[in-house]
């Protein structure tokens, strides 16, 4: 019972310590001191589906904004180990699109280290609250028993629920789901017939099967990670809190 | 920084007269230097907006001013009153604000809730919405007995007896809704822990 | 009196933000009036215990500065803080989780921005985070003036005191920051790099 319990805390930690899936991309690419572009994304597309797999089996929750990154990588990955394959005008601007937010967050979380070097160390105090001088009660005609309910009970069901999805991810992921097995179907294709562009990859015959069943397998752990997401959201009952906003 | 900015610092976040010998205690000086600072910020603040005012200690008379120590405050400049007392004017008679309206309904139907309580309830940051209440006197604050660094808000007896209820359970539905509040209340409770086992963990 | 001065005793007096507009139906005067007479407190304030703190509206508000408005309020020296949080009885929080410290250098940075940006740039659905800062009081959330069908998130003075600045535009790189179109991220983002490494060589 003691052991269990520690063994879950450690894993939890595991876990929390990516908030998304760019701050635990770019901390692959800084890993590796490089800079943002499609090579160096390409080079960290395994570590960061490795990481994607074993958050899917602890918290699959938390995984469909994951698994959208993960989707792009793919691509750039397939593009970079097969260069025949064509990718369509969408697909060439996901890649385009992921590397310029990556960039942007980059440059954020830089910003974010001032906020952290500065926060709480040189306040500004505004005025303590001025004691009344002089005592005055001035009430509203709109306090009333009746209103007061109504205003704490309106207060009270505004509060949001525990359970917060992101819809527009979810749904992103269903259509991810498919476009990544049409890739692999892509993929296969191109491998058969352009087995010599896997040259500068991999040496032997024997290097080049390694290469092309990794390739796949990775592909099959992450659309079964899609297919996880999607089967909770068909059987159970996810609760889509709709914000107030 | 100087010490006369020092002390304007003090009595401007203060905004209550304080003796000159806790001043000197508190910057950790002599009475001398203090009185100094004291005449040099009086220069200083000849042409603004606010001033040094001074009341003298009655109970003791003797010896000059420097010694006598009476009580120093900073206030708005003399010439200026009739403004501030029009701006004080308007404030009071001020519509209260949707907000104001529902931070006081959940200080009704929890009497004696601290500040980050109603805060998680509403979403937002509810300082000054408490400030205007108390203000118009339709809440008073006290030191949480629970927690000494912080405190909790009650109906005064006046807004009772204004909604004319001898106590808060008299309000409707007191037992829901007072439920419902107490729930948040462990809601919050429980989310502190996490975050502080998380900040534990993160060190 | 002077205006500067008038300004000053309003916002001793009140203790709280003010909005220029206000404070210029207030006294009877234009806009334009107002920003000369605070400009001239803010030069009056320079070495002073306290200081004048400004938050403009947020930029997409149209027309320039002079006419965009904007809240101000008056609080103690930002070097004077240890000295002032001795007197300081309430809690302060002063941690910030990575989630937090990434959104927060949006909303600041940005200067107002809303929910669908912030979830753009940071990769992940930051409602949980907005709400635990606005409840902390660091943001603060109001409708979009170019589409009222969503919200921005804005700093608040609380946040702009926690980082211990007068305005936004005093935050480190903010001119950096805001003279460059978004596009060039990576440059801005090296250019940072190159300033932290020359800092780094200059301890």
């Amino acid at each position: 019972m003691e052991t269990e319990a520690v063994k879950d805390y450690s894993y939890q930690i595991k876990t929390d310590a990516f908030e998304g899936p760019f701050h635990l991309l770019l901390s692959l690419i800084e890993e590796r001191k490089f800079f943002i572009n499609d090579l160096s994304l390409a080079q960290v597309t395994e570590d960061y589906l490795s990481y994607v797999n074993k958050l899917e089996k602890q918290d699959p929750s938390e995984i469909s904004s994951f698994i959208v990154v993960a989707a792009t990588l793919i691509l750039i990955k397939s593009k970079s180990l097969l260069p025949n394959l064509n990718l369509t005008s969408e697909e060439e601007g996901d890649i385009h699109n992921l590397e310029e937010r990556l960039k942007l967050y980059e440059l954020y979380t830089k910003l974010g280290g001032n906020i952290k070097s500065m926060f709480g160390k040189k306040i500004i105090f505004a005025p303590l609250e001025r004691k009344n001088d002089f005592l005055v009660f001035l009430p509203d005609d709109r306090i009333t028993k009746e209103s007061m309910m109504t205003f704490a009970r309106d207060a009270l069901g505004r509060m949001p629920k525990k359970v917060f999805l992101p819809e527009v991810e979810v749904k992103k992921v269903v259509s991810i789901e498919e476009m990544i097995s049409r890739l692999t179907e892509r993929i296969e294709k191109t491998l058969e017939m352009n087995f010599k562009d896997f040259a500068g990859v991999a040496k032997t015959k024997e290097e080049k099967v390694v290469v092309i069943i990794g390739f796949l397998a990775m592909l099959e752990l992450v659309r079964q990670g899609i297919l996880h997401v999607i089967q909770e959201s068909n059987f159970e009952d996810i609760i889509i809190k709709k914000n107030n906003e | 920084m100087e010490l006369q900015q020092k002390i304007e610092a003090i009595l401007f976040f203060k905004g209550e007269p304080m003796s000159r010998k806790k001043l000197a205690e508190f910057l950790g000086v002599g009475q001398i230097e203090v009185n100094e600072a004291l005449e040099k910020l009086k220069e200083n603040l000849k042409d603004r907006g606010i001033v040094l005012q001074e009341k003298e200690n009655p109970a003791s008379t003797r010896g000059d001013s420097s010694t006598r120590g009476g009580e120093i405050t900073l206030g708005t400049a003399p010439e200026l009153s009739g403004l501030i007392e029009k701006l004080q004017k308007e404030e009071l008679n001020k519509e209260l604000s949707k907000a104001s309206l529902e931070t006081l309904s959940i200080i009704l139907y929890k009497n004696g809730v601290n500040r980050s309580l109603i805060d998680y309830i509403r979403g937002v940051n509810s300082s000054f919405t408490l400030r205007a209440l108390s203000v118009r006197g339709l809440i008073e604050k006290s030191l949480d007995p629970e927690d000494s660094r912080r405190y909790i808000y009650k109906p005064t007896f006046e807004l009772l007896s204004f909604m004319g209820v001898k106590s808060v359970q008299e309000l409707p539905d007191y037992e829901l809704v007072n439920n419902s509040i107490e729930s948040s209340a462990q809601n919050l409770a429980e989310e502190l822990q996490a975050e502080e086992s998380q900040n534990d963990a993160n060190l």
